[in-house]
């Protein structure tokens, strides 16, 4: 229902916007970073720079939990399992390219396998040392994997918490598999001390810019994908399944086909996010299976608004933006701050950020309307219940 | 600038706040009696705390902070061994300075890192000799939580064992996740293992959280020292001070310091820790020596340099030699990573440990470890000429990314 | 017994409910009409309290209920058959009859055999999960829940919807017998026309949110019925 | 329902009952063996005796094989106070006084010592805490110490020390003691102590040049179960050349492995209920705040780590009555959890009803809060609670099957918190009303009743739960602020896995679950182990989307 | 199975074998195949037990092409369960449901049944809350109900037309924005007729519909569900008595699970066992 109104209210110029906004800030981003030498005033650093991209993934991720969430009422627990796989895909191409750079020399083995002993490179680690193949992974891993949980779990109509909980099995399950040292991940330490991306190397500010360039690229790309979606027919299918979903199946709709195809698609966007991240941070490690972290994310979305897109941006820009800020100005307390602000928001903004900009925009039209028409006596009230 | 700002990258949230944070307050500590002698070269000393939260990535990203916004000189920083591979490629890049002050999985030198904590022949292998020489131990249950360092630890002990003589059969490996809180099975799978009739010890690198417990375990199915001790290297004062230590008596740990030696730099720095916590009930642990070493030496090695640039004062570092709180001196090596006693010590009800073993002399810090096949042949020495952490002495070469 | 003064209600920005004023003396059976949607469900949910109330007043035996809560209302002696049965879908249809229990004054804990002698399949019925019964068993639930509460004010939304013919009658009947023997002020809102004569003595009649005729169920003509009951 | 309960328990006893029994098999008669082993070689010698401090001093050494020999010696003095030192050597209260060197009896007092003189235990005086120290043992000395100790106690009045004597003395070869030994099982009169000594006699005798004592010792220690038997069997095979001595040892072996392997699945059955409990303690409270009220609770394990932290702070107020501070911790942990997760409804979820997803959201908040509140109150780290003795230790049924306390109490103690529950759920007004108002709360208002109350009643009770959950786990596990993290994935685990909003659900699925991960533990690993639990636990909710004891019928379908 | 259930197998109902069929139309799997045949829909011996209690009671049913029929019975008699059965919710403990000669219903999904042609209104509306109505009626359109469809599928104008002529068929083109969440409950009776009509279904399925309509709506549905018969076979279930009489040409009272009566509305009506337990005076 927001969702309409949100729509009458900006209609798509809302989208324009969005990405304008993007583009603008991630092409200023880059003229300061690269034009600027490093002394002058305006010049941006790698640090905001790589700060930035991480923000954009995480927005990215938050983006493919909304239109799982939102639109289509499956509250995943383990969305944060698609993006680690989807950085591990990433993070074993990485770690092939290092090659014979390694600490041991090792032409063909990642430095933790030398030293716990392992003799030759497992299967699945084949073909990651070519791009394409390392790339086709990233969306072919957490789609597949997402296709068959969803498969399982739609066709035999897990929902609600149910399914929320089995979500977060999912990611715990994979987090502890990972963790150990016998799957030939890195265990805990993970994959690092990436040197170079597509011959680029990884430290120098230009293929920081670049990274940064393609994750806006690929968070536009998902976000008019996403729009898309939400605002055809299918989106409108997808909501009828969230609020009603045996009612959709009594009207002709193979529900389970519709959530399973939203669901793998969100899983997609969460692996090339995660894939995006690795670069950037460095670092994938199993933590990133960690089902809190997942929570948070859900944090990230309803923080922003959900079933809104743009709320998830937001959501997870401005969260993020506030832990880097305030584990730097107030590390023993930040966390009252991140507490509070997800207490202040879920009890005092229901619709999140964005929910608090478009009840806004109701009011000033409203107000509008009444200096048009002198007659409109009352506000509005606020809830219903007591 | 007329302050050295010194960065301190130390989890204060999250699961790792729980041993770190201590470490944030001892250099906070560190700096407070710097700044009242005097400061650095004239130069006060600026604190920068910032909280990683236990997060990995966070730890790179805070790193980068501190370096390029903060421009601070020096980090102290990092536990886990997670932490500290998310940081250092950061340093590296930025060429900054990080000095480690936790036991870990050695299997590292870089330009950029200073280790003050225990590499494994620094611990795991004097606590294994101890066990066979002292208390005729002749099976072992390697007990890990499931991650690198323990694997890497075992690796070593494995090897090391079976040159020592000790039989596949009489060496049990069991790994436990992050935070295992049932020990049960486990430990009555010990009980069991150790009822052979030949003397058995349990060699842990069991970590942090999951100890308790398994202490506890170990205490109520009677498992007691005189039979099956236990010994291990993550587990210290701050550690027992969260156990009731009564039925654990007799077990053992190793490390490079214990609250309880008694001299006088050990006595006054733990006055000046009680004083600067304001709870006289607050414990030092190894990691907090480790901490003090490598602020004492950095600040000589700053003196010395009579400049904080890093190259300058990395280069500076190798052959300082500081007082540590053992009553001897503390010397850092070619390889980053320093010479130090190892003691061994047995857990008393009052949550101290005392010394019942002591090595001869130093012990050098290892960075490669000589029992695994990979880094037999490596050294690191970041003196000239060879300035290299990973050189192979069997080719004559220094290997991958630190060749440049 | 029941006065509501000038009663506006909104949803949101939507003025629901225009300056109602209604006036229910004790032992009458009001029955409220009017076409789908103008609000008579609204006005029901506004006096038992469910939905605040913009600006006028209600006050029920001489005290203010404005602003009460609804629990409080309920502990007055006002009894409630929502629209659409509203019954708990996983307690028993025994449980169901408790839950009206809570707000008696007399604390009882045992359900007044008269309930399961008005609705036998009740009775028959009463370890079944009350969303389980059928539509026309759940709404037998529903007025029975109310009647538990022993009410003075009893209020009911559309009591008859989906009911079978016979015990529509009988509901008829009963509502009667308690409202002429046993003295209780009935508030009644009802689509059916013969049942509503059958029944009411006065009806009110409502229209877009405002009400717009009332009188004794005599005077209820044809004329109104054309002009405010049909589309 | 008490009745479902019942023959849910009495299940579980018989289960455990009947691993118990089907391993027990009647112990045999033992018997003394025939032939007295050595004679007491211990002969006066001419060296003249040093005092008691003069040994003592020899303490201060810092090699353990000086201080060996110093305690045997000692233990060798025919001097009252010889037993009185002992002890005071293993309880540390034999120190080492730095200004003279000499060792004194010390006591902490105030943060001193006081010191007495080891043989008259008159005060000294008093000084500062690192002016001494006790003397140092290590475990080797300790053993020695004990076998001494257990020496002397072999004759103590009281046959419960006799018997923990004896057991210490068990596969002790030292000539000495076997004459003690056997001079004590001439006057025993307990037959348990007794059993114990002829055990450690039989398998001295083990060792006899005589066949037939060999063989005798043999038959008479088969199935016994103390580790030292099957020890001394085995080293036994390994040397011995008959074949008839060879044939019994084999046949004896196996048959005592083959009780030992019995009695480990009794073990396995322990230690899966004993984990379930746990589960069940966890989960219980999220049956009621979630199962039943809808409130995605994230800060339940944050509840439970207040139950936690008030045990500690309990046993911190009543510093010397460790034994029965637990109890009192009972209803003060209750207090303090249900209190705050009333602060926590009135304040946040109250606005949150009908928005179940967002009570996750806002809850995820105070459980930030909550965990960094404790690490600011109590520093980070963990704290220590003690284990009164009662709890402590285990119930031994035989050598190699025993049931520690604290898991036997918390299972009786779990099952009893869900009992209380059920009928506080079930038999009260409360339990009719939460269920209405979480199942519409408009029209439970309307019939009158005080949602908000009933609501704030409610979660207080579930939160208080989660705090006496609290006071079990503190006694396993950390208390620390990561208590709650760490159990509050299972927490929701089990009650989805058992069905939500089903009490009998949660009980089951927490059992089942306890059991499943410790069959599989010693097959898998911990880390396995736990993995397919949660594959199955995946898999599972495929077959069954509701749970375990899903709510049926038409409203559930929906 | 003995020969007597192969033989009854191969005479069920009034079934036309194959080889006797003029011509040989191709019926796709999957879709109606009413045949020559004049029943629509046949649901034999059907049994439907919830924990022991049976709701309905073998039950045999026969609903002929284009026919408007009238289903009447008391409270709990099993009219809903029955439509449950047709639609798909409940399956049967024994019995069988074709639909036209090949459709077995209590094999395929709720989905496939309805796309089969089975459209249903339930007793308590249920409508998509947070649509307009406008899109409530959209998405119930006669459409392939495929993801990618819908994904790539666009309003034609004679779409748009079909749902608004509709939308004022149930008087709600005022509403037409209006979130369905938000209507009235009779409202929401109508948007759910509304829902039904736009599925285009060969067979309707109307549970109450008149239930909190004033008495000119009452009369309106009736009009609807007349002018729809024919074309569809509609089923209505119903207690308004008046309603009934004034569309209803076959009526079938339920009860206990089983048909108790079946026939004209006099006949049903005068029917004493019909009286007693349902009509009443
Ligand atoms: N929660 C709500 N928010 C906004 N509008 C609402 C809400 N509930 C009802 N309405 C609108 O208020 C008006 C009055 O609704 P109400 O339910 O009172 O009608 P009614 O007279 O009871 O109709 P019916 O006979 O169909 O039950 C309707 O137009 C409806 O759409
Ligand atoms: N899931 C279920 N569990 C138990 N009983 C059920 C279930 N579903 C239906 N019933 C029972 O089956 C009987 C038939 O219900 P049904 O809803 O079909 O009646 P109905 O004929 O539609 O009645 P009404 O006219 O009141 O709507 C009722 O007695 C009901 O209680
Ligand atoms: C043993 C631990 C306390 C530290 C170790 N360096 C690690 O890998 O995390
Ligand atoms: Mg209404
Ligand atoms: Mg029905």
């Amino acid at each position: 229902m927001r969702d309409s109104t949100f729509k009458s209210a900006f209609s798509d110029r809302a989208a324009k916007t969005f990405m304008g906004v993007l583009f603008g800030a991630t092409l200023l981003v880059t003229i300061l970073n690269q034009l600027f030498p490093a002394d002058s005033a305006l010049h941006v650093s790698a640090y905001t720079v790589t700060l930035l991209g991480k923000y954009l993934c995480y927005a990215l991720l938050a983006l493919a939990l909304d239109l799982v969430w939102g639109y289509c009422g499956i509250l995943s627990l383990g969305h944060g399992a698609f993006f680690a796989l989807g950085g591990y895909a990433m993070g074993m191409y990485l770690m092939r390219q290092i090659g014979d750079r390694g600490v041991y020399g090792n032409p063909d083995l990642p430095d933790f396998m030398v030293f716990l002993n392992w003799s030759e490179l497992p299967w699945y680690w084949q073909g990651f040392d070519q791009f394409w193949f390392a790339a086709l992974m990233i969306l072919l891993v957490p789609g597949l994997l997402a296709f068959v949980f969803g498969w399982l779990a739609f066709r035999s109509r897990v929902t609600g918490v149910y399914l929320s909980i089995i979500t977060q099995a999912l990611t715990y399950a994979l987090m502890l598999a990972f963790f150990r040292n016998e799957l030939g991940f890195g265990g805990n330490n993970g994959l690092t001390d990436f040197k170079d991306l597509l011959g680029f190397s990884l430290q120098s500010d230009s293929t920081r810019v670049g990274l940064l360039m393609a994750t806006a690229v690929a968070l536009a790309g998902a976000f008019v994908l996403c729009r898309w979606i939400t605002g055809s027919k299918l989106g409108r299918v997808v909501l009828a399944v969230r609020d009603a979903e045996s009612r959709a199946r009594f009207v002709g709709y193979r529900t389970e086909h519709y959530k399973l195809w939203i669901f793998t698609l969100s899983a997609i966007l969460a692996g090339i996010a995660g894939a995006l991240y690795v670069p950037q941070v460095g670092i994938i490690n199993p933590g990133e299976f960690s089902p809190l972290n997942s929570i948070e994310l859900v944090v990230w979305v309803a923080v922003g608004g959900r079933a809104t897109l743009y709320g998830a941006v937001i959501g997870a820009i401005l969260v993020n933006y506030g832990k880097t800020v305030f584990t730097g100005i107030m590390p023993e307390a930040w966390l009252f701050a991140l507490g509070g602000l997800f207490v202040a928001v879920t009890v005092f903004l229901p619709h999140g950020l964005v929910g608090l900009v478009s009840e806004n925009w109701e009011k000033i039209k409203a107000r509008l309307n009444r200096n048009n028409k002198p007659s409109g006596s009352a506000r509005p009230a606020e809830g219903d219940l007591s | 600038a007329d302050t050295i700002k010194v960065g301190v990258l130390h989890s204060l949230s999250g699961t790792m706040a729980i041993s770190e944070s201590t470490l944030k307050d001892t250099v906070l500590m560190m700096i407070e009696e710097q700044n009242k002698k005097g400061g650095v070269m004239g130069k006060k000393l600026e604190p920068v705390v910032v909280d990683p939260a236990s997060n990995w990535p966070l730890f790179a990203e805070k790193t980068r902070e501190l370096i390029t916004q903060e421009n601070v000189d020096v980090i102290f920083g990092c536990w886990t061994s997670v932490s500290r591979k998310s940081v250092l490629p950061v340093v590296e890049e930025l060429n900054g300075l990080l000095f480690y002050p936790v036991q870990y999985e050695g299997e590292e030198s870089s330009k950029n890192v200073f280790y003050t904590g225990a590499a494994p022949n620094q611990q795991a292998i004097p606590a294994v000799d101890y066990l066979i020489n002292d208390l005729e131990v002749e099976r072992f249950v390697l007990a890990g939580t499931d991650y690198v360092y323990p694997r890497t630890t075992n690796k070593i002990l494995e090897a090391y064992l079976k040159s020592k003589g000790v039989s596949e059969k009489d060496i049990m490996i069991n790994y436990t996740p992050f935070g295992h809180s049932d020990w049960q099975s486990i430990v009555s799978e010990i009980k069991a293992f150790g009822s052979q009739g030949k003397k058995t010890a349990v060699v842990s690198t069991v970590n942090g959280d999951a100890n308790v417990p398994f202490y506890k375990e170990l205490g109520n199915q009677g498992v007691s020292a005189e039979d099956i001790p236990v010994v291990a290297f993550s587990v210290g004062e701050e550690e027992l001070s969260g156990i009731d230590t009564g039925p654990l008596v007799g077990h053992l740990a190793a490390w490079n310091y214990f609250q309880s030696v008694y001299n006088d730099t050990n006595n006054a720095f733990i006055d000046q820790w009680h004083a600067y916590t304001g709870d006289d009930k607050r414990v030092t642990n190894d990691p907090m020596e480790a901490t003090y070493i490598g602020f004492n030496m950095w600040v000589k090695a700053v003196e010395k340099a009579q400049s904080t640039d890093t190259d300058k004062v990395a280069d500076a570092m190798i052959g300082i030699k500081t007082p540590n709180l053992t009553g001897g001196t503390a010397v850092m090596n070619k390889n980053h990573h320093l010479s130090k006693p190892v003691l061994i010590g047995e857990i008393q009800d009052d949550g101290q440990f005392a010394v019942v073993w002591e090595t001869e002399g130093l012990v050098q810090g290892d960075a490669w470890s000589d029992f695994l096949p990979g880094s037999k042949d490596l050294i690191s020495d970041w003196t000239a000429p060879t300035r290299c952490g990973n050189y192979n002495t069997k080719t004559n070469t220094c290997g991958g990314a630190s060749a440049e | 017994m029941l006065q509501l003064n000038k009663v506006n209600q909104y949803y949101g920005q939507s003025h629901t409910l225009w300056d109602i004023d209604l006036d229910l003396k004790k032992g009458e059976c009001l029955c409220v009409m009017g076409r789908n949607g103008v609000g008579k469900t609204t006005l029901l949910k506004t006096i038992m309290g469910l939905l605040p109330v913009k600006s006028g007043s209600i006050e029920f035996n001489g005290t203010d209920f404005t602003t009460l809560a609804a629990e409080e209302r309920a502990r007055a002696g006002i009894g409630y058959v929502p629209q659409g049965r509203e019954i708990f879908p996983l307690l028993s249809v025994e449980e169901n009859l408790e839950t009206g229990l809570q707000a008696r004054p007399d604390r009882s804990k045992k359900i007044p055999e008269r309930i399961y002698e008005l609705f036998p399949v009740l009775h028959e019925m009463r370890h079944r999960r009350g969303g389980d019964l059928s539509g026309g068993q759940q709404q037998q639930l529903a007025i029975g829940r109310a009647l538990a509460l022993d009410p003075t004010l009893l209020i009911l939304d559309e009591p008859t919807e989906g009911i079978q013919p016979n015990i529509v009658d009988m509901i008829g009947r009963v509502i009667k017998t308690l409202n002429q023997q046993e003295g209780l002020t009935v508030l009644l809102v009802e689509q059916k026309l013969h049942f509503a004569r059958a029944t009411a003595d006065r009806f009110a009649i409502i229209d877009r949110g405002s009400k717009v005729a009332e009188g004794d169920m005599g005077e209820l003509d044809e004329t109104l019925i054309k002009r405010y009951l049909t589309v | 329902m008490g009745r479902k309960f019942s023959r849910i328990l009495i299940a579980l006893l018989i289960a455990l009952q009947v691993s118990v029994s089907w391993a027990e098999e009647p112990l045999q008669e033992q018997t003394t063996p025939t032939q007295p082993i050595t004679e007491n070689s211990e002969g006066a010698t001419g060296i003249p005796t040093p005092t008691l401090q003069n040994i003592l001093d020899r303490l201060t050494s810092r090699s353990f094989d000086e201080k060996e020999a110093a305690i045997r010696e000692l233990a060798n003095q025919d001097n009252p106070r010889v037993i009185a030192l002992l002890n005071a050597l293993m309880n540390r209260e034999l120190v080492h006084n730095r200004k003279d060197n000499s060792i004194v009896l010390g006591s902490k007092k105030d943060g001193q010592w006081e010191l007495r003189d080891p043989e008259t235990t008159q005060l000294i005086g008093q000084v500062d805490s690192r002016a001494a120290r006790p003397v140092i043992i290590n475990n080797r000395l300790r053993t020695v110490i004990n076998n001494q100790l257990a020496l002397a106690a072999l004759n103590d009045p009281d046959s419960d020390v006799r018997y923990r004597a004896a057991n210490q003395l068990i596969g002790n070869d030292d000539p000495e003691m076997l004459t003690a030994l056997a001079s004590r099982r001439a006057q025993e009169a307990d037959p348990r102590v007794a059993v114990q000594i002829d055990t450690a006699l039989n398998i001295a005798a083990l060792r006899s040049d005589d066949l037939s004592t060999r063989l005798s010792a043999i038959d008479t220690l088969a199935g016994n179960l103390h580790p030292d038997v099957k020890n001394a069997f085995n080293e036994r095979l390994r040397v011995t050349q008959h074949p008839t001595e060879k044939k019994a040892l084999e046949k004896a072996i196996a048959r005592i492995e083959a009780r030992i392997e019995r009695f480990q699945t009794a073990d396995t059955v322990f230690f899966g209920l004993s984990l379930g409990s746990v589960l069940l303690l966890a989960a219980i409270g999220l049956a009621i705040t979630f199962g039943v009220m809808g409130v995605i609770n994230m800060a339940h394990g944050e509840l439970i780590m207040l139950g936690a932290y008030t045990t500690y702070v309990v046993q911190q107020l009543l510093p010397t009555s460790h034994e029965w501070s637990l109890l009192i911790a009972i209803p003060a942990a209750f207090l303090v959890s249900a209190f705050v997760g009333i602060l926590i409804e009135r304040f946040v979820i109250r606005f949150l009803y009908g928005r179940p997803l967002e009570t996750l959201l806002a809850t995820f908040g105070v459980s930030l809060i909550l965990q960094q509140a404790v690490r600011v109150i109590f520093s980070p780290l963990n704290r220590t609670v003690i284990t009164p003795e009662w709890m402590s230790g285990a119930l031994e049924i035989n050598p190699v099957f025993s049931l520690t306390y604290n898991r036997l109490y918390i299972i009786f103690f779990a099952l009893a918190v869900f009992l209380a529950l059920l009928t506080l759920l079930k038999k009260t007004r409360l339990g009719l009303q939460v269920r209405a108002v979480s199942q519409n709360r408009a029209t439970a208002r309307s019939l009158g009743i005080r949602s908000e109350r009933v609501n704030a009643l409610t979660f207080g009770l579930g939160s208080g739960i989660a705090g006496v959950a609290g006071v079990a786990l503190a006694q396993l596990t950390n208390v620390g602020p990561n208590l709650g993290q760490s159990y509050i994935i299972d927490s929701f685990m089990v009650v989805v896995f058992g069905g939500v909003g089903n009490l009998w659900g949660t009980l089951t699925a927490a059992f089942s679950l306890g059991i499943a991960n410790k069959l599989l533990e010693p097959m898998a690993g911990a880390v396995l182990a736990k993995i397919v639990v949660l594959v199955f636990i995946i898999l599972f909710i495929q077959r069954k989307p509701r749970g375990l004891f899903p709510q049926r019928g038409r409203a559930a379908e929906e | 199975m003995n020969a007597l259930d192969n033989l009854r197998e191969t005479f069920r109902r009034d079934q036309v074998f194959d080889f006797m069929r003029q011509g040989t139309r191709p019926v796709l799997p999957g879709q109606l195949d009413s045949g020559t045949s004049k029943n629509i829909l046949y649901m034999e011996d059907i049994t439907v037990s919830f924990d022991g209690f049976k709701a309905i009671n073998d039950l045999t049913l026969y609903i002929k092409t284009g026919e408007l029929r009238c289903i009447i019975g008391p409270n709990g008699a099993g009219k809903s369960t029955m439509m449950d059965v047709i639609t798909g919710k409940t399956r049967p403990d024994s019995g069988t449901c074709f639909f036209g000669q090949t459709l077995d219903l209590t094999r395929m999904s709720e989905t496939d049944i309805a796309t089969a042609g089975i459209g249903r209104k339930f007793q308590k509306p249920t409508v998509f809350p947070e649509h307009t109505a406008f899109e409530n009626l959209e998405l119930a359109m006669h459409s392939p109900k495929g993801p990618w469809h819908s994904l790539f599928t666009r309003l034609s104008g004679e779409q748009t037309n079909w749902i608004e002529e509709t939308l004022y068929t149930v008087g709600l083109l005022g509403e037409r924005n209006k979130v369905a969440g938000l209507l009235s409950h009779g409202q929401k009776q109508w948007l759910e007729i509304g829902m039904v009509l736009m599925q285009k279904p060969q067979l309707l399925l109307v549970d109450e519909p008149i239930a909190g309509m004033t008495r000119q709506e009452v009369e309106r549905t009736g009009e609807l569900l007349k002018s729809l018969a024919g074309k569809h076979s509609v089923v209505v279930v119903e207690h308004d008595m008046e309603f009934i009489r004034s569309i209803a040409s076959t009526v079938t009272v339920l009860h206990q699970g089983s048909v108790l009566a079946e026939g004209t509305m006099e006949q049903v009506q005068n029917d004493p066992k019909v009286i007693e337990v349902y009509l009443g005076e």
